[in-house]
């Protein structure tokens, strides 16, 4: 067949919902979509939405360039370029190690929900993940206070990872048996593990701290099971080595997904459960341990946060952290894969602490404004993240896109 | 070889079916005996119907039905230690948690916002747009609806303003998912960010740090006249809110809405194959736009019952992920408006239920709060299982 | 779900409550009692004032949490008008931002920074020690438990548990005069605050009526008023007939519920008697009188190295708000227990819920 | 059939045509998926469009029905030039369209997929499903198309779900109906019930475009055959003096094979045994009842019938996909009943599925990681747990090459394929693996012709080199080309062996499930 028919074809074929597609699970479609499209559309797009939350701040009477570039400059991301000296420079090197550690638990809950939109799962379940993996990580953190560190902080770790792939592994193992949908597992898990947390360490809970009787906390980590620091003031939560361990992470997600026939058989088994269990590939079992390994991720998460710098978990801690909620975002800005996951983490990461107030001066934008302008942007980026539309439009800005979309939209129908 | 053919023969016979649901229902009654207004204080009797609860849901199991099966031995067995602990504790305590006629007023009371929404949430994915924004749409209502009583001095015109916001939210989600074949999750997710900046954004503008003055005029209760004052039924719903009542009628209404009338046939269509639905003629995406607003405008009259009828004011946040438990509700539901009614009140059961339960452990208290979603949890794989969504929902249509 | 995008001030102890202008709306006594001559400081501050700079850090929950987060900045803003320090307030909107905002201030020269909530005192611990020169007081947490031992850090502290005992006994007065048996409190979390309001609250009201019983639940949330309204509702179910709320925006709830019932409410930690006339009184606890005073100290060279400041009764860190019209006819009872504790005649109030 | 049909064009001559199209164009970009296209269709007459794959039908007839707008050309319904923007306009002017995909909502009644957009209702918008029933045994009455209006879509044959579509088509007043490839799911006896049905239609005086790409059944049917090639019209020709090779040649362009050359099979020892199987479907209904046969080295089994008597359910088993409730499997010695697909692939069953999409392919994986699917566990292509990428690539590079995949290398989307390189990817994976036995369920389905070609020379190659070979297929010629022995299915039985030179009445007899005389 010529390429002219099979142009013809595949658009008549766009009108077709039927074989395949019945099969397809709604994530895996979305797997698929938001790995379509290269570099360019996601920078594109979060140009646009800095341009959208740009008139936000303009239309609410603000000058967008000074408060942007207040933004900027309290991500400390000024600090690579080498014009910036003295003590600019030491305060642009703190502030990008507190943009960095945001960084670190957003790619590896990111890396969570990405493995799962990769598997054609939806895991909301982040949250509790990262949850469980803080309670495990500071209970085994605060105990063996005598261990090496290396060996203290491997126990802590990969605890915490155990912890979060039992509680993903059961809303894998419940959609693995009994079809449970894994939207309202994970949900339901979130809280669950919310609220045993609180219960360890509220007052009178089998984990609270027995040094603080009156706070509601956990025991502090040990000496031991710290992670190192390696820029900036260690008592000044500098920057420990979390960051490495969650590119490595990231790393692993490439790996794992494109190296391994255990990633191969994820990602048939979420882009095609039909043909992934024709080639003899156990969907049942491949959806649980797609779930383990992210929670797994988020757990790693919460350990990087609980060693790293946070030593101790607050009840209030548990009930007000929204990681796991960022995490989905991440993963759709970074379309589920390994680079974009880490660059949309930090993306976020420079977002929440630019925004600080320590940054803005109050008297240009009042600094209860401008937390909730910042939910307006991440608003608006995955907003704009959700529809290639917009920023192609703005790519091609020419009559040649609307042919682009067909092609698209036919080979995407055909596809399935 | 015989051996598959015998343990799957039962399975062709209706009983095993009926067996796992008696063995549910026993399992509820081997544990409300111990209640008031009952009180039986041994375990005996419950023991004894706890045990027929699991071998009826053991036959069952055998007989390939099987989530109903394990449901009926998991709640047999919950019932018997329910029961157990029951029979333990003092009676005094028993009549202050379980005065029936309180669990159902709390009861509704937790039910009514999330019934709302998740009725929104049937009519878009039933039209085939996923409605992750329900949270920030319930949370529009929630500010706005507030806002609008107390600017227009009115409970009515609050809601009326309410329902606008959550219209112009979901319109929002509605082009991007319609108009832009956005993916829907996504596009979901900027929603609820979104409008948790935006709400956030006008009460801090509008209301400072006093947060929002008291007396606004509020959504009030319906005094029904002849129950009001009847024992059970007036302690329950002698003296409910409207919008509770607004939100159980709309379950009828919107079954007839859905499976009998010619508009609800057409959105069916619309959600399971918007390809055949457009052959005959419909308009699949205007049917959408329709869709996904009405279920920002029913999201959003939960968030108003949340803020002006059930406590008053608003807060930042004030929906806390109430939304998602409306997602929730909708699949377990399996996207029926009486399915997501039955969802909404478990919940809110179990709600109202670990609010008192610190009256026998005020250690454990935390762990009650936890109940709720505990026993979603254990309904959903043990009773509620696969559920099939509508075929087309997630799908942007491509229009050629 | 994840969504619980609870930024708003889930902090313990923010026990918090509507602040209008509280400085103005003190009710009973408060002012007499500023110790220190500095009440007409603002003009005799002199330059050394002025180049004295405070920092107020607060928790997450932002300026408007409706509690202690908005009384520290209205105190920060009193002592910038009266005694001509420069101040400046940074909001964290997450645990991580504390050791960051702290740290900042302390850079940047401030010569005393104020850390509010408990939450803060691991991350000012290990900025006072890197920052030995800058003071710290940290509201609501306790100097002595720091594990660095700094010295250059004070503690504000109150004793919540007079101001609720006030609440009690005007409360059990109520109860007794009308034959009701029963009244109740919501705490937002067990924690000692909020134990230590409760606590006082039930000694006052059996001080003033033995026969009365006292219900007391826990909202788990600091927030979410529906909780509180529950909780609220469920007492009164059991024949309260005042409901003490001690649960910051989500003892709101509480209230609404006393108003929608018919009974009588009781506000926290600022004067909350704007709710309406149903508000039986207030049990305050002025976070922004300890602020003011502990930089006018601070600026007097007074400081409690390593150390704790109380504020009660007798300094005027703790009151109680205006009395609705259902208890005015108890002023005079409730003028005299004020004094008694203040004179120490009624002392050991009982600080921990059973 | 024959002495049913008119002579079409003469007396209509005087009549003029329900419909035309005029020199249509329609492009998509740069590409010319119609290129200046005329058309026309008569009261009572059926007009077929004949081409392959991809020579523009479907797009022609998307014109036709409001899917598509053309960049040029005119529709003229009963002498008056209209403008079809969308099908409610097409359905306005009365014309009905039959899908090749059927347009139906799959979880709704037939009664309601019948009136979905055309509603009897009581007051207030409430349904009025009575009304609905009524109509369609009306309609089906007086057409002869039984159906039951209560039946769930999803659960009728496709024979059935067809009928539901012309029903459709003619409960709004069609005048004019195009039946898209009408005939490409039905089975041999359906095919003939449709015909019977367009023939009454035609004396009621409908106007039919019949849509095909199978020379047989349109010589048959069709009082006029316009040829489509590339986009172009090629010729309009009367049925009568047409021969499937004149077509043929219309259509390709060349002459063409038409039947498959194959020599005498050299059959040896049995590959695959199975023995009184039975297997339930997923509403747990018995779907093979008691299947006992084998397939021997170097010979082709087809396994004849009509779409849903278990055959899915037959094939599912015997790859391991379906656990059977009874019976025995041996696949060269080794008993793989209920072990899963993977002790099947290890027997060294190959399986080439009826569904390409929805089994055969991961569409958005690359050709090579597609090409894997099969044997992704030997040795060869991973060690202990790692995929050897290289390999993996630079087999599937061999493989296309072998098998003359066009339209990209191993790295290309198996999604950028046409449909009958896609058919050729599935088929060399599962040839690659060097099977013992072949499993090919509608190995051709939705194929051109061009690529049935390759298929059945393919099949009938690997059957030389000594494979057994199970062939599952609804298509009548295809069975009698290629099988060496014919088992015909019925409800789960197998109604009895033929030869490939049984008759056509035997062969439908026992389709039909009335017991013949087993043969040969």
């Amino acid at each position: 067949m010529s390429t002219l028919e099979e142009q013809t074809q595949g658009d008549v074929l766009a009108g077709e919902e039927d074989g395949g597609s019945a099969s397809l699970t709604t994530p895996a479609r979305l797997g698929a979509y938001v790995r379509r499209g290269g570099v360019i559309v996601p920078i594109l797009t979060t140009l646009i939405a800095f341009i959208a939350g740009g008139l936000v701040v303009l239309v609410t009477g603000h000058d967008p360039f000074s408060t942007y570039k207040a933004i900027f400059d309290g991500t400390g991301l000024q600090w690579v370029f080498p014009w910036v000296t003295g003590s600019a420079r030491s305060t642009a090197a703190f502030n990008l190690q507190q943009t960095l550690i945001a960084t670190t638990p957003l790619i590896l809950v990111g890396l969570a929900v990405a493995f799962a939109f990769r598997a054609g799962l939806f895991n909301i379940g982040g949250q509790g993940q990262y949850t469980v993996g803080g309670i495990v990580s500071v209970w085994l953190g605060s105990s063996f206070a005598g261990l090496p560190p290396v060996l203290h902080i491997t126990v802590a770790v990969v605890g915490a990872a155990l912890a979060g792939a039992v509680w993903a592994g059961i809303a894998g193992a419940l959609k693995a048996s009994l079809g449970v949908n894994e939207v309202i597992s994970t949900i339901m898990l979130n809280w669950i593990a919310i609220w045993a947390g609180v219960y360890l360490f509220g007052l009178g809970g089998p984990l609270q701290d027995a040094h603080q009787p009156s706070v509601p906390t956990s025991s502090s980590v040990s000496a031991s099971a710290k992670l190192p620091v390696f820029w900036g003031n260690a008592q000044l939560q500098g920057l420990h080595i979390g960051l490495f361990i969650a590119l490595a992470a990231a790393v692993v997600f490439w790996v794992l997904l494109n190296r391994t026939r255990l990633g191969y058989e994820v990602r048939a088994v979420g882009l095609n459960p039909d043909a992934a269990s024709y080639a003899g590939m156990s969907v049942a079992r491949n959806y649980f341990r797609a779930m383990a390994i992210c929670g797994a991720f988020a757990g790693i998460a919460a350990a990087m946060d609980i060693l790293g710098w946070k030593f101790s978990l607050f009840t209030n801690d548990i009930q007000a952290s929204s990681v796991g909620f960022l995490g989905i975002a991440v993963a759709l800005l970074g379309r589920n894969t390994a680079i974009g996951t880490v660059l949309a983490a930090l993306l976020f990461g420079a977002l929440q602490t630019g925004t600080s107030d320590r940054f803005l001066d109050p008297s240009v934008f009042n600094p209860n404004l401008a937390s909730n302008l910042t939910w307006m942007i991440q608003g608006l980026i995955v907003l704009l993240v959700s529809t290639d539309v917009i920023a192609l439009k703005v790519l091609h800005s020419g009559r040649g896109v609307s042919l682009v979309f067909k092609r698209r939209a036919a080979r995407e129908e055909a596809g399935r | 070889m015989s051996v598959g053919a015998i343990a799957v023969a039962p399975g062709r016979v209706g009983a095993p079916r009926h067996l796992g649901i008696a063995g549910l229902i026993l399992a509820v009654v081997a544990w409300v005996i111990t209640l008031p207004p009952m009180l039986v204080r041994t375990a005996v009797p419950s023991a004894i119907i706890g045990v027929l609860a699991m071998l009826a849901g053991a036959i069952a199991f055998v007989g390939d039905e099987r989530r109903l099966g394990s449901g009926a031995i998991g709640l047999g067995l919950l019932a018997i230690a329910g029961a157990t602990g029951n029979t333990n504790s003092s009676v005094a305590h028993l009549k202050v948690v379980f005065t029936w006629s309180i669990l159902v007023a709390a009861m509704l009371r937790y039910a009514t916002p999330l019934l709302l929404a998740a009725l929104g949430g049937i009519i878009s994915e039933r039209s085939g747009v996923i409605n992750i924004g329900l949270e920030g749409m319930m949370l529009m209502g929630a500010f706005f609806g507030i806002w609008g009583a107390d600017v227009l001095h009115s409970w009515v015109l609050g809601c009326l303003v309410a329902i606008a916001s959550g219209a112009l939210l979901a319109l929002v989600h509605a082009w991007f998912s319609i108009h832009l074949r956005a993916n829907q999750v996504v596009s979901g997710t900027g929603i609820n960010f979104l409008a948790l900046g935006i709400t956030g954004y006008f009460f801090i503008a509008d209301y400072g740090s006093n947060g929002t003055p008291s007396g606004i005029s509020q959504v009030p209760g319906v005094k029904l006249p002849l129950i009001q004052h009847v024992g059970f039924f007036g302690g329950a719903i002698g003296n409910a809110n409207l919008l509770t009542w607004i939100a159980l009628l709309l379950v009828p209404a919107l079954t007839v809405f859905l499976f009998r009338t010619r508009w609800g046939l057409r959105l069916r269509a619309v959600g399971e194959k918007p390809r055949a639905a457009d052959t005959v003629g419909l308009p699949v995406l205007r049917t959408r736009y329709f869709a996904v607003v009405a279920s920002g405008m029913l999201a959003a009259l939960g968030g108003a019952y949340l803020s002006d009828a059930f406590v008053g004011s608003f807060n930042q946040n004030m929906t806390e992920g109430r939304g998602f438990i409306a997602l929730a509700a909708v699949i377990f539901g399996k996207w029926r408006p009486v399915g997501a009614l039955i969802a909404v009140l478990l919940f809110g059961f179990a709600s109202a239920l670990g609010d008192r339960l610190p009256t026998f452990s005020q250690s454990a208290a935390t762990l009650f709060q936890a109940l709720p979603y505990v026993l979603t949890l254990i309904a959903v794989a043990g009773v509620v299982g696969r559920s099939r969504a509508p075929a087309s929902v997630g799908i942007p249509y491509v229009k050629e | 779900m994840t969504g619980r995008i609870r930024r708003v001030g889930l902090v313990a102890l923010a026990t918090a409550a509507l602040a209008l202008g509280v400085v103005a709306c003190g009710s009973s006594s408060t002012h007499t009692t500023g110790g220190s001559a500095s009440g007409s400081g603002g003009g005799s501050s002199s330059s050394s004032a002025s180049n004295f700079k405070v920092g107020v850090v607060t928790d997450i929950g932002g300026l408007n949490d409706h509690g202690f987060n908005h009384l520290a900045y209205m105190g920060l803003l009193q002592a910038e008008q009266k005694l001509g320090i420069k101040g400046r307030v940074l909001t964290s909107s997450s645990g991580a931002d504390y050791l960051p905002n702290l740290t900042t201030l302390a850079r940047d020269g401030y010569n005393l920074v104020i850390p509010v909530g408990f939450l803060m005192a691991d991350a000012t611990d290990s900025v006072a020690k890197a920052f030995p020169s800058v003071k710290f007081a940290m509201v609501d947490s306790d100097a002595t438990m720091e594990k660095g031992d700094p010295k250059n850090v004070e503690g504000l502290l109150f004793e919540e548990q007079q101001a609720g005992y006030l609440a009690g006994y005007l409360a059990g007065l109520y109860a007794k005069s009308k034959g009701y048996k029963t009244i109740s409190s919501v705490g937002g979390q067990k924690i000692p605050p909020v134990d230590h309001y409760i606590a006082g609250y039930q000694a006052g009201a059996k001080a003033a009526d033995p026969g009365v019983g006292t219900l007391n639940g826990y909202s788990q949330d600091f927030t979410d008023q529906t909780k509180c309204k529950e909780v609220a509702l469920n007492q009164i179910q059991q024949g309260s007939k005042v409901v003490f709320q001690v649960a910051g925006g989500c003892g709101l709830g509480a209230l609404s519920a006393a108003q929608q019932q018919g009974i009588q409410g009781i506000g926290v930690d600022a004067d909350q008697s704007y709710l309406g006339s149903y508000i039986l009184t207030s049990a305050e606890k002025k976070v922004d009188v300890a602020v003011f005073h502990a930089i006018q100290s601070a600026l007097a060279g007074h400081f409690t190295p390593g150390g704790n400041v109380t504020n009660n009764i007798n300094n005027g860190g703790i009151g109680f708000g205006k009395i609705g019209p259902a208890g005015l006819s108890f002023s005079p009872q409730i003028a005299k227990v004020f004094a008694e504790i203040k004179s120490g005649k009624i002392a050991n109030i009982p600080n921990t819920v059973p | 059939m024959a002495d049913s049909t008119r002579p079409a064009l003469e007396p209509r001559a005087s009549t003029r045509p329900a419909l035309e199209l005029r020199g249509i164009t329609k492009k998509f970009g740069s590409v010319v998926a119609n290129d200046r296209v005329d058309f026309d269709v008569y009261p009572g007459e059926v007009h077929a469009l004949l081409g392959e794959n991809g020579a523009g039908k479907s797009t022609l007839v998307s014109v036709l029905y409001g899917l598509y707008t053309p960049n040029e050309g005119e529709i003229v319904v009963d002498g008056r030039p209209v403008e079809i923007d969308s099908p409610a306009t097409a359905i306005r002017l009365g014309i009905g369209m039959v899908h090749q995909h059927f347009m139906l909502v799959p979880v709704m009644t037939v009664a309601e997929n019948l009136v979905l957009g055309h509603e009897p209702t009581r007051s207030g918008g409430l349904l009025d499903l009575k009304a609905a029933r009524a109509r369609v045994r009306e309609i089906s009455e007086r057409y002869g198309l039984a159906v039951d209006p209560d039946a769930t879509i999803e659960d009728v044959t496709v024979g059935t779900q067809q009928r539901v579509e012309i029903l459709r088509a003619l409960y709004r007043g069609a005048r004019i109906l195009v039946l898209d490839e009408p005939t490409a799911v039905l089975t041999a006896q359906e095919v003939q019930e449709l015909m019977d049905v367009l023939q009454r239609l035609k004396q009621d005086g409908t106007g039919i475009v019949f849509i095909s790409h199978k020379l047989g059944e349109v010589l048959q049917v069709a009082d006029r055959i316009t040829v489509l090639r590339h986009g172009r019209k090629i010729d309009t020709v009367r049925r009568e003096g047409a021969t499937e090779q004149s077509l043929a040649r219309l259509v390709v362009g060349r002459e063409v094979l038409l039947t498959v050359e194959k020599s005498q099979a050299h059959a040896a020892e049995p590959m695959l045994v199975v023995e009184h199987l039975h297997v339930r479907d997923d509403r747990d209904l018995e779907a093979v009842d008691d299947v006992s046969l084998s397939v021997r080295a170097g010979e082709i089994v087809a396994i004849a019938g009509v779409d849903g008597n278990g055959q899915q359910e037959l094939v599912e088993a015997i790859t391991g996909l379906r656990a059977p409730a009874e019976g025995r499997i041996v696949v060269d010695g080794h008993d793989i009943t209920r072990k899963g697909v993977s002790a099947a692939t290890d027997a060294a069953v190959a399986h080439i599925p009826e569904d390409r999409h929805r089994r055969g392919l991961v569409l958005p994986f690359t050709l090579a990681e597609n090409l894997a699917l099969r044997e992704f566990r030997r040795p060869e292509l991973s060690a202990r747990g790692w995929l050897r990428t290289g390999r993996i690539r630079s087999r599937a590079t061999a493989l296309l090459r072998e098998y003359d995949v066009r339209g990209g290398g191993p790295d290309a989307y198996a999604s950028s394929l046409s449909g009958g390189n896609q058919q050729k990817v599935a088929i060399a994976r599962e040839i690659a693996s060097d099977p013992k036995l072949l499993v090919a369920h509608q190995p051709t389905r939705g194929l051109d012709v061009g690529a049935i070609e390759f298929v059945h020379r393919r099949l009938i190659e690997e059957r030389d080199r000594g494979r057994a070979i199970l062939l599952v297929s609804l298509e009548y010629e295809e069975v009698r080309s290629l099988a060496d022995r014919i088992l015909v299915i019925y409800e789960g039985r197998i109604m009895g062996e033929f030869a490939p030179d049984a008759s056509e009445e035997e062969l439908g007899m026992a389709m039909t499930g009335r017991q013949a005389a087993a043969a040969g």
